[in-house]
C-alpha cells in the first residue's frame, strides 16, 4: 500500500457584515439583536473616544507609553458579549479595553495603568479579568489554568484569551494552545491578526498565512473571521463559548483586523508601512460599518449618533479626571504588596528607606570610632 | 512517629494535604501512574485520582503558566519540575508572572503556589540534573525559597509552603532522598519559613549550610579536633533569609564559614557573608569564608565529587578560619 | 458571502516495506540500491548489539544512566544516508546513535557520554554533529540557526535534528519551527513519534492524532511515515534534503515508531504500558523486515547474516574496551574549557581547587594572630 | 574622535565591526527598518541589507537558540533583546546551553555570541521595562557580563565582547542611552573584558558601581564635604570582575560602598562585599555597606524613583561609613 492520506483540514472563514456594510442575511439571522448591536456600538465608541483623548495626554506629558486599540475594537466588543460577566474570565492583552469595560473594569483603571500606577491592575471584587499583560504571548497560559480550574471544580465557566499575531511566535503560545486542547479545558483563544508586531509584518513573522491554521497543531476547533465585524466575532465567539461550557474544549479565533495606529504613542508607524495600507484599512473600520448598517435599516439616526459621541466624550473626560486626580500612591506602596505579609528584612527595607545596613541601623554609626576610643583608653 | 526518609516524608505530607484541601492538585511529567521519577508522588494518582494528579505535557512553562492561573482561580496547585535543570524553560513564567501577580495587582490577585523541585547533584546523574540554582530564585523578588535537608524538617515546610498564599520554590536535595530515615510525625505540623535551624551548638566557629552539604559539614566537624566547638546552622530557607539566627550565632564565635553546591561567584553565600559583616562587623576575629561550587559548569558524574563540597575542603577551611 | 474556505490542507503518509515485508515496488522503485540497503542494515544490527551491551554494562555498575536505541533505528539510518558526511549537520537528542555513527562519531564516544565523561562529546574534526541533548525539545533551534548560517553563507549545507513526540510540547519546537519556516532555511526536522514520553502516552502528551499536522502551523511541508521502513524514511528524507539543499526551506517528517526497551536503564516501562503492546511492535521490528526482505529477494542468506551479527559483537566488544580503557579525565579538566581563556579568579580556583580565600591564598592564614601580637606589644 | 552619545557610540561600533566581519550580522525584533525601538540599529540594514540585520519572529528563545546554531556554525551573531524583562524566555537558551557548550564539549563546540540588552529603570517606561538582572547571568557559569556606562567604554567593550571567542551579555543602561555625551575615537579600539576603571582617586571611601548609578555616585560625592576624598570605581565587568582593583582601593580607603540598581538580597553587590571583607579584611575600618534596590519588584514608574538609588541615599551612606 502505497501512499495514504495521514491527515486532512479545513478551515472555514466568516464574514456577515461587510466592509460596505452589506449584511449576511442567512448567516447573520439570530446573532444579535439590534439592540445588541447599539450596545456594542457605544462601546467603541466610548473605546475610541478614550483612546483619542489618552493620545493627547501622552503627548502632553501627562501619562507614558500608551498603546491606542483604534481599529481593533470589534473582537473586544463581539467575544465580550459572549462571555457572562462575573462567571467567565477575561486573560487580555493590551488591545481588547473595550472588551474589559464590559465586564466591570473601571475606565479610569486603563488610564492609571498606563500613568504608571499599579492601582490600575487592582481588580474590583468580581471583575473576571487579569491585568493587562506586558511580556507578550505569556498570559495565555494563564487563561488555560484558570479555564481548568472551572473544569477541576466542576463550574462551567469560560476564559477567553486575547492576544496578537506576533505573540502566537512565543513558545508559551503553543504551550497554551496544547495545554488547553489536551486537557480539553474551556478556553477561547483569540488571536488578533493586525498584521503587524510593531515595525514586523506578518510575512517575517511566520510563513503560515493564516492564525487560524496554528490551531490544526493541537487538534483544536479554529475558525477564521472578519475581526472587523463585530457580527461575525460574535457568531464565532458564541458557538466557542458553548462549546467551552458543554465541556467541549478549547477553540481558537482568528480576528483579521488592522491597527489603525501606531503600535504605541512610542511608535512612528510611518518608518515601516505604507499609508495607503493604512487608508484601505480605514476604510474597514469596524465602528463605521456598524452605523451605517443599523442606519440603513432605520434604527439609528444621526441625531442619536450625535448624542451618543456627545455622551462619550463626557464619559471619557470624567474617566481622564478620575486617573488624574487619584491619590498619589505612598511612597511604600511597592512593599506592601511583595507578599501576603512582610518579611522582617523587607519591613525594615520599607521603614527606613534603605538597603545599607548603618542606615537601617543608625545606632550603629560611631560603633568602631567608640570601639577605638576604648581600645584607646 | 514513622520513620521515613526524605521521599516518603514528602509523599506522606502530599497525601496528608491533599486529603485535607480539595484545591490541591499535583501536576508535571510522570507524576501519575509511574509515581514520578523519584516515586515521590507514587500511590497518590491511584489515591487521589487522575484529575488531582496529573501527568502534563512536555512542557515547564506550561506547567507552571497553568499552575499559575490553577491558583488564580482558587486551585492550590502543586507542579513538580522534574530536575533542576529544567527550570530554565519555567523561569519566565516563574520569575515575571508567579512572582509579581500579588505586587502588580496591589493584591488582588495572589499566587499560591508551591513547585517542587529535586535539585543538586552527588547521584552520577546524566548532564543537567546536577545544578544548584537556589541563588537565581532567591534574587528574584516575590518567590520564597525553602530547602529543607532532613525528611522532618521536609514535611513541615513542605506544609507550611502549601499553605503559604504566596508562591514557593521548594527545593528537595535528591542525594538525600533515600539516604537516611529519621523518626517523622504522622500529624498535621507546619514549620515556619524564614527560619534556620542550629543542629549544633558551638563556641569557636560558626557554619551555615543546606541540603545535602549538611551532611559533609557534619563530616567535617567529625574530624576537626575534639577542643573545636562547632555551631552548626541549617538555614533551611534560602529566602526569607534568618540572618537573626546566623548574627547571634556569630556574634558568639567570631569565625564563620558558608558552605553551598551552587558556583560561588553571586551564591547565596555571598549573601551570607556580606550580611554578617553587615552585622556582626566588630566582632568578626577572621573573614567569613565560603566553601562552595567552583564556578565552573557542573562536570559530568565521573569528576562531580571533585567538583562538590566534602568534607575535607570544609575541614581545612575550618582550620584555616580558626588559624587566622 | 457567507462561509467561506479559509484554509485546507491534506498531508501523505508513505510506508513503502511493511512489518510483513511486503515491498512496495512503484514507490520503492529506486529509492536505494540493495547494497545501500544492507550497509543500512549492518549500521542498525552494530547499533542494537551495542544497546545490548550498554544495558549490560549499566546494570552491572560500569556505566550510568543510559537510553536504549533499540527499535528506532531505521529512521537514524534512512535519514543519515540522505545526508553529506563531513557536509550536512546533525543535531541529535539520544535515540539516534546509528545516525551519528554513519557521520563519524566514534562509537565509544556514546558510551563515554553516558559514562559521564564530556569528552564522549568531544567532537572530532570534521564530524559535523552536536552532542547528544539532554533537555529535551531545547535543541532544535540549534539546527534552525546552523542551518541559516548555511543560508547567510551561501553554502548549501543542512542540519538535520531528531527530536522525540514529547519533545514537539515544548514552545523551543515551535520556535525552532518557525524561524526555519519563515527564513526558509536548510533543515529537516525528523519527530520520532515512539508514542511514548516516558509513561505519558501521546494523548496526554497532545489532542492531536499525528506529528506532522504541526508542521501545517508553520506552512512546512511535511510528511507521515513508517518510521520502522528504511525505504520510506529515506524516501522521505531525501526529498527533504533535496528541497533543503535547493534553498526551497524546510520540511518535517513524522516517524511513526515504538521504543522497544525501557525509557532509559533507569526506567520501568511495565509501570505504564502493556506487554501486548510491546509484543505488537517487536514484530514490527526495523531490523527483521529488513533482513526478511532481503533475504527473500535473494540479495542476502542467514550464513552472511551469521558473520555480520558475529562482526557486530566484535565491534562493539572492542568499543566497550575503548570506553573503559579510557584514561581518566584530570581532576581539573572542567575548569579548562570554561573560556577559551580563563579568568584570574578562576586560574586560582583551579590551581588551589579551593574557593575559600584562605585555602586560595594560605599566606594570609595567621594573619590576624600576627596583628593581634603586634597590638599585642 | 567624534562627540556621541552611548545609542551613537553603539551604533557606530556595531557598523565598524560588521564592516571589518562578514560574519557579523545582527538580529532580533523590529532591529531592521524600524532600527530598535531605541533606534541603535538605526541605518545598519539600509547598509547592510536584510540579510545582516534581520527581523525575527516576536520569540526571545527563538532569538537566542538560533543565534547559538550560527554561531556553533560560524557566523558572530549579535542578537537584541529588546528589553531587559524579556530575557526571561530566553533564559534556558542562555545558560543552558550558550553557557555551556564549551565546556560540554571540551573546546569542540564554542559560542561566540554576544547579547545586546537595554537594561535598568529612570526612563518612565511600562511594567517590565526596568529591571536590573544581571546577577542571573553573573551567577551563571560560562557567560561573561559586560555592563558599560560611557559611550568610549561602550565602544571599547563591544568590541571585545564581539571579538570575544565565548558568549557575551552586552548590557546596555538605557537611561544613560541619550542623557550625554562624550569624546569617542571613531579608530578600532578594544578595552579588555573584565577590568574596571578607576572614574576618580579617593583615599576616604571607595565606592563601586556600575550602569546609570554612576551618575547618582557622581551627584553624591558632588554634595560630600570637600574634605573627604572618595575614589568611585566603574566596574564596567559583572563577571569576571575585577577585584584586584577594587581591593586595592579598599586597602588604601578601608571603606568601601557598593551601588546598583538590582534587588539588595543575592545582588552582585553582596558579592563585592564578600570579596573586599575576604581580601581587605584587616584593612577594613567600617562594614562595607551597600546601596541597591529593594527587595521588591520594580515599581510601575510612578514610584520607580522611590525604588531607584539616588545621591541623597548614597550620600546619607558616605556619612555614615565614614562616622562608623
Ligand atoms: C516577551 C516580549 N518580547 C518583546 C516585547 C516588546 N513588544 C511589545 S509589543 C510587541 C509586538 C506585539 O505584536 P502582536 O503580538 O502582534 O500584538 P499587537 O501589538 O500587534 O497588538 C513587542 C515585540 C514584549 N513586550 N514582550
Ligand atoms: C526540558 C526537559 N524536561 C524534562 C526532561 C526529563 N525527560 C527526559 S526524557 C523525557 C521524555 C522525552 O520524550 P520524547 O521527547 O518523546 O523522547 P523519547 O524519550 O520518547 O525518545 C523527559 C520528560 C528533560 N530531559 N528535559
Ligand atoms: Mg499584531
Ligand atoms: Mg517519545
Amino acid at each position: 500500500m502505497p501512499k495514504t492520506t495521514a491527515y486532512q483540514a479545513t478551515i472555514e472563514h466568516i464574514s456577515i457584515l461587510d466592509e460596505h456594510a452589506n449584511f449576511d442575511a442567512d448567516l447573520g439571522k439570530g446573532v444579535m439583536t439590534d439592540e445588541q448591536a447599539l450596545h456594542l456600538y457605544e462601546r467603541m465608541v466610548n473605546c475610541r473616544e478614550l483612546d483619542e483623548v489618552a493620545f493627547k495626554l501622552q503627548r502632553s506629558g501627562r501619562m507614558g507609553t500608551y498603546p491606542q486599540n483604534k481599529g481593533q475594537e470589534a473582537a473586544a466588543v463581539g467575544v465580550a458579549l459572549a462571555l457572562q460577566k462575573g462567571k467567565d474570565w477575561i486573560v487580555p492583552s493590551y488591545r481588547e479595553n473595550a472588551a474589559l469595560f464590559m465586564h466591570g473594569l473601571p475606565m479610569h483603571y486603563i488610564l492609571m495603568y498606563w500613568m504608571g500606577d499599579e492601582r490600575g491592575s487592582k481588580m474590583p471584587e468580581g471583575v473576571n479579568v487579569t491585568p493587562l499583560s506586558v511580556p507578550i504571548g505569556t498570559h495565555m497560559l494563564h487563561a488555560t489554568g484558570i479555564a481548568w480550574a472551572e473544569k477541576l471544580r466542576g463550574t462551567d465557566g469560560v476564559a477567553a484569551t486575547f492576544f496578537g499575531d506576533g505573540a502566537t511566535s512565543e513558545g508559551d503560545f503553543h504551550e497554551a494552545m496544547n495545554f488547553a486542547s489536551t486537557l480539553k479545558v474551556p478556553t477561547v483563544f483569540i488571536g488578533q491578526n493586525n498584521g503587524w508586531a510593531i515595525s514586523v509584518p506578518r510575512s517575517k513573522q511566520m510563513n503560515s498565512e493564516t492564525l487560524c491554521q496554528k490551531a490544526l497543531a493541537y487538534g483544536m476547533p479554529t475558525v477564521r473571521v472578519d475581526g472587523n465585524d463585530i457580527y461575525a466575532v460574535h457568531y464565532a465567539a458564541k458557538e466557542a463559548v458553548a462549546r467551552a461550557r458543554a465541556g467541549e474544549g478549547p477553540t481558537f479565533i482568528e480576528c483579521v483586523t488592522y491597527r489603525l495606529g501606531d503600535h504605541t504613542t512610542a511608535d512612528d508607524a510611518r518608518r515601516y508601512r505604507d499609508e495607503e495600507e493604512v487608508e484601505a484599512w480605514r476604510n474597514r473600520d469596524p465602528i463605521l460599518r456598524v452605523r451605517k448598517y443599523l442606519t440603513a435599516k432605520g434604527s439609528w439616526d444621526d441625531k442619536r449618533d450625535e448624542a451618543l459621541k456627545a455622551k462619550a466624550k463626557k464619559i471619557v473626560a470624567e474617566v481622564v479626571d478620575a486617573a488624574i486626580n487619584v491619590t498619589p500612591p505612598e511612597t511604600t506602596d511597592f512593599f506592601d504588596d511583595m507578599y501576603a505579609s512582610l518579611p522582617e528584612d523587607l519591613r525594615r527595607q520599607r521603614e527606613t528607606m534603605r538597603t545599607s545596613s548603618l542606615g537601617q541601623d543608625p545606632s550603629q554609626v560611631g560603633l568602631n570610632a567608640q570601639a577605638a576610643s576604648v581600645e584607646g583608653r | 512517629m514513622a520513620t521515613l526518609n526524605l521521599v516518603q516524608a514528602i509523599t506522606l505530607t502530599l497525601q496528608q494535604v491533599m486529603q485535607a484541601d480539595e484545591r490541591v492538585i499535583l501536576l508535571g511529567e510522570d507524576v501519575g501512574l509511574n509515581g514520578g521519577v523519584f516515586r515521590v508522588t507514587d500511590g497518590l494518582q491511584a489515591q487521589f485520582g487522575e484529575h488531582r494528579v496529573v501527568d502534563t505535557p512536555l512542557a515547564e512553562s506550561g506547567i507552571i503558566g497553568t499552575a499559575i492561573g490553577l491558583a488564580i482561580n482558587g486551585m492550590r496547585p502543586i507542579p513538580e519540575i522534574q530536575f533542576e535543570g529544567f527550570l530554565g524553560p519555567a523561569y519566565d513564567q516563574i520569575v515575571n508572572h508567579a512572582a509579581r501577580y500579588r505586587n502588580r495587582t496591589r493584591g488582588a490577585i495572589p499566587v499560591p503556589l508551591t513547585i517542587r523541585v529535586p535539585v543538586g547533584g552527588g547521584i552520577h546523574a546524566p548532564e543537567l540534573h546536577s545544578d544548584s540554582p537556589e541563588t537565581i530564585y532567591a534574587h528574584s523578588p516575590g518567590i520564597k525559597v525553602v530547602y529543607p535537608t532532613t525528611p522532618s524538617d521536609a514535611k513541615g515546610l513542605l506544609t507550611a509552603a502549601i499553605r503559604d498564599p504566596d508562591p514557593v520554590i521548594f527545593f528537595e536535595p535528591k542525594k538525600v532522598y533515600r539516604s537516611f530515615r529519621e523518626e517523622v510525625s504522622e500529624d498535621d505540623y507546619a514549620i515556619e519559613i524564614g527560619k534556620a535551624k542550629v543542629v549544633n551548638e558551638g563556641s569557636d566557629l560558626t557554619i551555615v549550610t543546606w541540603g545535602a552539604s549538611l551532611f559533609e559539614c557534619l563530616g567535617a566537624m567529625d574530624n576537626a579536633p575534639d577542643d573545636v566547638d562547632i555551631e552548626l546552622i541549617d538555614l533551611r530557607t534560602i529566602f526569607p533569609m534568618d540572618i537573626d539566627t546566623i548574627a547571634e550565632s556569630v556574634e558568639k564565635t567570631g569565625r564563620c564559614i558558608v558552605v553551598h553546591e551552587a558556583p560561588l561567584t553571586g551564591g547565596m553565600g555571598a549573601e551570607v557573608s556580606a550580611r554578617i559583616q553587615e552585622r556582626c562587623f566588630l566582632h568578626l576575629e577572621a573573614p567569613v569564608q565560603r566553601v562552595t561550587g567552583f564556578d565552573t559548569i557542573m562536570p559530568f558524574y565521573k569528576l562531580e565529587n571533585e567538583y562538590l563540597v566534602d568534607a575535607k575542603r570544609i575541614g581545612s577551611a575550618i582550620a584555616e578560619t580558626l588559624a587566622y
